[in-house]
């Protein structure tokens, strides 16, 4: 049977409905997730159709199936809906909301920081959170300074919350299926700009192991370990240096909080050599987190530098030449591993 | 009022201000971490509200959260134990006197952050509703939280969604040193609800009967699906905001100042026939001696274990 | 009105109008990165409002900033480059539609985040008050924003501290997908004023004078020392949420579906005396050059130098 | 003449007060940073008494000398109040805003991330944010989960915000007036823990340069990198080891974003072992981002893996001992430095 191929936002929708169809608990709230709420020529026989399905469709035909008690639109008040997740969450649903852009974190932070992932821990263990938070993340659509930014890393710095940041199809659907069923917040941060990406996607309900990485290349001269859309960056960079004869480990974080120790340090530790691709800006980030990490626990294995590729400490341009040369890419990566290839080429 | 409600609000009424008198003094002796804000004089709000509710509705608090704890139903020991951060309090010492919380008893968590409840209990309220529950969640909050842009969303969103959710505002006049007057626009917090489409009303803080009956009202709505209410109640606190406050703030015309709820309360109900004053008596002995245990308890239990600093950060 | 205004506002009107119409062109074409939001339909708004400022007088806007942006008197060629990214663009092409700024002329930024502006406006006359200006600030927002918690903060710090500030609200049904009466309890935005102990008042946005007018009383009021007000304006937009929305929300039966305050204006003007004909005709053609001009303009302005990436983080 | 010793907080105090003093721009926004507003008894002749003069006491008396219109009592509004600020900057104030706890960030988060830090970049240059947001961080004192978290990580990984973290009394007024001076958006992060620790402080007005960390102690076998309160963990470290005859020198960062990549890596090019002590969560902060530059840009100056001591992931707990077990100190750096003192002890 010839495996079928989906977009990566497709994928997203089928997880989405099929987690909805499993469990009744499961809601999905945010702003116009549906759109178009109390329209009357948008309700047919008690049938809702949406306006938007989330602003860039990803939730798309879910009011129609499960109707406005479970998919809910709210007014333009993040704060509000996701701190109602967050009680929703603790008192028996398991909801799925979305903020519209990871930028607008400014305006529900507190649910998730101070309530939502702190909730189990001060309670002595007696709550659980079983709340999914999409959200999108990313440059190059020309979205500009507050609709571009990359900042699962402010998310993943946060104690209680997991950060998951699948980079193709199979495991967006796989991982946010194992979100929507553990007990705990997760985070799940898409890359807006890879939405179309196309991949082989299984028709079945599976789930991808949240906290694991994956080695999507193997390799042994040089580790790149990369998150989201990056890890294409990274393949490509591969491709180029094989053809010199250098070898890469291509390692897909997948889970950026907690990210899989296990699965970085044995690669490094094969390749001795590391570099890490992150859109993030440029500190304190999850690249820097892994390559302090490796630095403690790898430091003996390591034949040089740790390089870390990320957005400059710049907030994201507007002009279309600037965000290009904002965005890392396998140029960037390239001569970055430089200094590493060089080595290696004396060795 | 029947007779075993007022019974159960006197008892409720003279746990909580023993409990924060306890408080009070071995804070003062250095037993508590950190910071502790003080219930008393607000024991007619949580036991007026918490007449009307069962296990199986939901309240969030708030930082002042002792009195709605104990109104809840929430073990008496384990709160002591909680607030000074000792083995076998409710959340095993790890979140003290701002987090004291009992999801069993429906008690979502006092609140250190003002203003987090609104949507926390909206979500709650969601819960309720999606699930097909005939309860309701309350959120209690103060009039300083009155001005938190959460206040806007949370009640806004109730309102459109029809959630089986009220809202208590505790207007104790001052949000720490700045009074409410000065900090809100509006003259009160009930004359707000209009914005949201929803009944304001405004009873007398120190008066559990007018509390107890707006709530019946707002429970009675709730449960018909006909959303939220806004109940403000006028009260004051005995003390300081939290403990060492100078309270420099207060003047001696404040309203309420002189008032203590509950023995108005114990006037009324003795008055109306609901306690006798024997039982009045009796409740407040009882009130006191179970308290003086908890401390006791308290005390011995011994503190958390250093390995549970690592537990419970994930299901 | 005197002629003056009546023929800057006309003119004013056709500038956004004819922009919005090339921006919308030239969007089709690929040529703007991102996406845009056009202010068609409300021109009545930003210059009935911008009609009352001076340059000292500060706004904040939103995303759908291009009208007030050409109302407030920013350059227009210099908008149009920064909408296509180019180097000439009011803010050397880095911050695009959502970005417009020039704070020279009052003008503080369309901005990408709903509700951002309440606060800076609010600021903004803090400034004003306390360097003893005799100006004020306005903030436009739309019907949606109107649910964002910055709104209640910022009316309510605004009315306190007495600050001269007007809160324009673009109600114009929707926001994106969602209509305002679902999104809203409240049924007008203006009732909400009360909350804050400020005027609300509900004007036709489709009709400049009214706007006009709404706008000098509350400036009136702002500059005694009196606070702010809160204008609603009853309006509609001409196209989708962004270019490209199918708009599957919209009725037949939407209220100001059909009109058009260009037209409105155009008539009333003519009728009134305020401008002749052949003034209006000539109005129109004047500003369809003048924004031919600007993107001949901004199209061949090179796109912004590379090193700029690295520039104005820091002061 | 004797140098005057005064605490950590009179010095902030004293810095505030001279800044107002000098420039009537200068003006003070928060929460009870006065108190009192509109009580009566506690106006006499115009001029106000605070009640509470912030709730840590740090701005008592300000209102008094520079009246309600300068110091200015907010509603429980924080959103509303930082934007106001911002908006302030933006058109001729130059405000300080006082965020109570820096755990209340997330009801104030978009002023710092979407608009402060971004409006002079997407305005191409054209406005001056000169705004300082004065925070307190840290455990130590009971507060619990919700008032004791360490976040200058988080403001810190914000392009076009600079962040403050004064570990000693002469310091934190030469880095306040700095700060003041500044036309950046500034965040200024007190620990409240050593708000009483003594130390001389001149009377006159001096500025400590932004930017710039500072060898507390000069050494020759290990780096030391700490922040804020951390540079006495590091202290009392060095003081121990170098009964051992290790030679520590201490890094005080002082400046955590953007910080003194120069100090830090002229100091690991000569001692070739780092430890870096950060009260924060272990991920994604101050403490890794140094760790990691330093991996790359001083990897062949370093005799031992990269060390970093941070609080653990997890909230901060409530109960004494186990808030005293969360909390870095030097027995943990102690334990942490062993690796780096054998390999020491060998040469
Ligand atoms: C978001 C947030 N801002 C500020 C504080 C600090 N704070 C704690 S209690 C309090 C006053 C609250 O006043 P009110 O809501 O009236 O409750 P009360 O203390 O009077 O019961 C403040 C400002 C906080 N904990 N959380
Ligand atoms: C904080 C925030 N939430 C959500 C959005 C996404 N968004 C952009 S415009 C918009 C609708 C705004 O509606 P309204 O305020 O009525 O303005 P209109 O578009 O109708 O002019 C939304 C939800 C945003 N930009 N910022
Ligand atoms: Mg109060
Ligand atoms: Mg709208």
């Amino acid at each position: 049977m010839a495996e079928r191929k989906i977009s990566f936002m497709n994928a997203i929708t089928e997880s989405m409905d099929m987690a909805m169809e499993k469990d009744d608990r499961v809601i999905l709230i945010g702003t116009d997730v549906a759109g178009g709420a109390e329209v009357d020529h948008l309700i047919q026989d008690d049938v809702y159709e949406d306006a938007f399905g989330g602003v860039f469709g990803l939730s798309k035909g879910l009011v129609g199936k499960y109707g406005r008690e479970r998919v809910i639109d709210t007014p333009i008040a993040e704060h509000g809906y996701f701190s109602a997740a967050v009680g929703a969450a603790a008192t028996g649903l398991r909801p799925i909301s979305e903020l519209m852009f990871n930028d607008f974190i400014g305006f529900a932070l507190d649910p998730i920081l101070n309530q939502g992932a702190k909730m189990r821990y001060m309670f002595g263990g007696k709550a659980k959170i079983p709340l999914t938070v999409r959200t999108v993340h990313g440059a190059g659509v020309g979205a500009a300074a507050q609709h571009s930014q990359t900042l699962y890393g402010m998310f993943g710095s946060i104690p209680g919350v997991k950060v998951v940041v699948p980079s193709n199809p199979y495991d967006a659907k796989g991982l946010m299926l194992a979100a929507i069923e553990e007990d705990n917040l997760i985070v799940f941060s898409e890359d807006k700009s890879i939405y179309g990406m196309k991949g082989e996607v299984p028709e079945e309900y599976y789930t991808v192991e949240i906290g694991k990485a994956s080695v999507t290349k193997e390799g042994k001269d040089l580790t790149i370990v990369a998150i989201g859309k990056m890890v294409h960056v990274a393949l490509e960079v591969a491709e180029g240096l094989e053809k010199d004869g250098v070898s890469i480990e291509v390692v897909d974080l997948r889970t950026v909080a907690p990210w899989d120790e296990e699965t970085v340090l044995e690669s490094v530790k094969k390749t001795g050599r590391l570099i890490v691709i992150d859109e993030a800006n440029p500190h304190n980030n999850t690249a820097t987190d892994v390559a302090s990490v490796v630095a403690d626990k790898a430091f003996d294995y390591l034949d040089g530098p740790i390089k870390t590729v990320c957005a400059p400490d710049t907030p994201v341009p507007f002009a279309a030449n600037l965000e290009k040369a904002y965005i890392p890419d396998a140029n960037k990566v390239l001569k970055v591993a430089e200094e590493l290839i060089f080595d290696l080429k004396k060795e | 009022m029947e007779k075993k409600t007022a019974l159960w609000i006197y008892q409720k009424m003279n746990e909580i201000r023993f409990f924060e008198e306890q408080v009070r003094r071995i804070f003062g002796k250095g037993l508590i971490p950190g910071f502790v804000h003080l219930y008393a004089g607000e024991e007619a709000v949580a036991t007026g509200v918490m007449a009307q509710l069962e296990d199986s509705d939901y309240i969030t608090s708030t930082h002042r959260g002792h009195g709605h704890a104990i109104a809840k139903g929430c073990d008496i020991n384990g709160m002591m134990a909680e607030i000074m951060g000792k083995k076998d309090g409710l959340g095993g010492g790890k979140g003290g006197s701002m987090h004291v919380a009992d999801i069993d008893k429906g008690m979502l968590g006092a609140n250190g952050i003002v203003g987090g409840g609104f949507g926390l209990a909206a979500g709650a309220a969601l819960s309720i509703k999606t699930l097909g529950n005939d309860n309701v969640a309350v959120c209690f909050f103060g009039d300083g939280a009155s001005n938190e842009g959460t206040f806007h969303e949370g009640l806004n969103l109730a309102s459109i969604l029809d959630l089986p959710v009220i809202f208590v505002c505790e207007n104790n006049q001052f949000g720490e040193g700045t009074p409410f007057r000065y900090a809100s626009a509006s003259e009160t917090v009930a004359e707000r609800a209009s914005a949201y489409n929803m009944p304001g009303v405004r009873v007398d803080g120190m008066d559990v009967e007018a509390v107890y009956k707006a709530t019946e009202e707002a429970i009675e709505r709730a449960k018909a699906g006909k959303g939220p209410t806004l109940i403000e109640c006028d009260t004051y606190r005995q003390y300081g905001h939290f403990e060492g406050d100078e309270q420099k703030y207060k003047s001696e015309d404040d309203p309420n100042r002189d008032r203590d709820p509950i023995i108005e309360f114990r006037g009324k109900a003795v008055e109306n026939g609901w306690i006798t004053k024997e039982e009045a008596d009796s409740i407040e002995s009882a009130a006191e001696k179970t308290i003086e245990d908890a401390v006791a308890f308290a005390e011995v239990s011994p503190l958390p274990d250093e390995s549970s600093l690592y537990k419970d950060v994930f299901a």
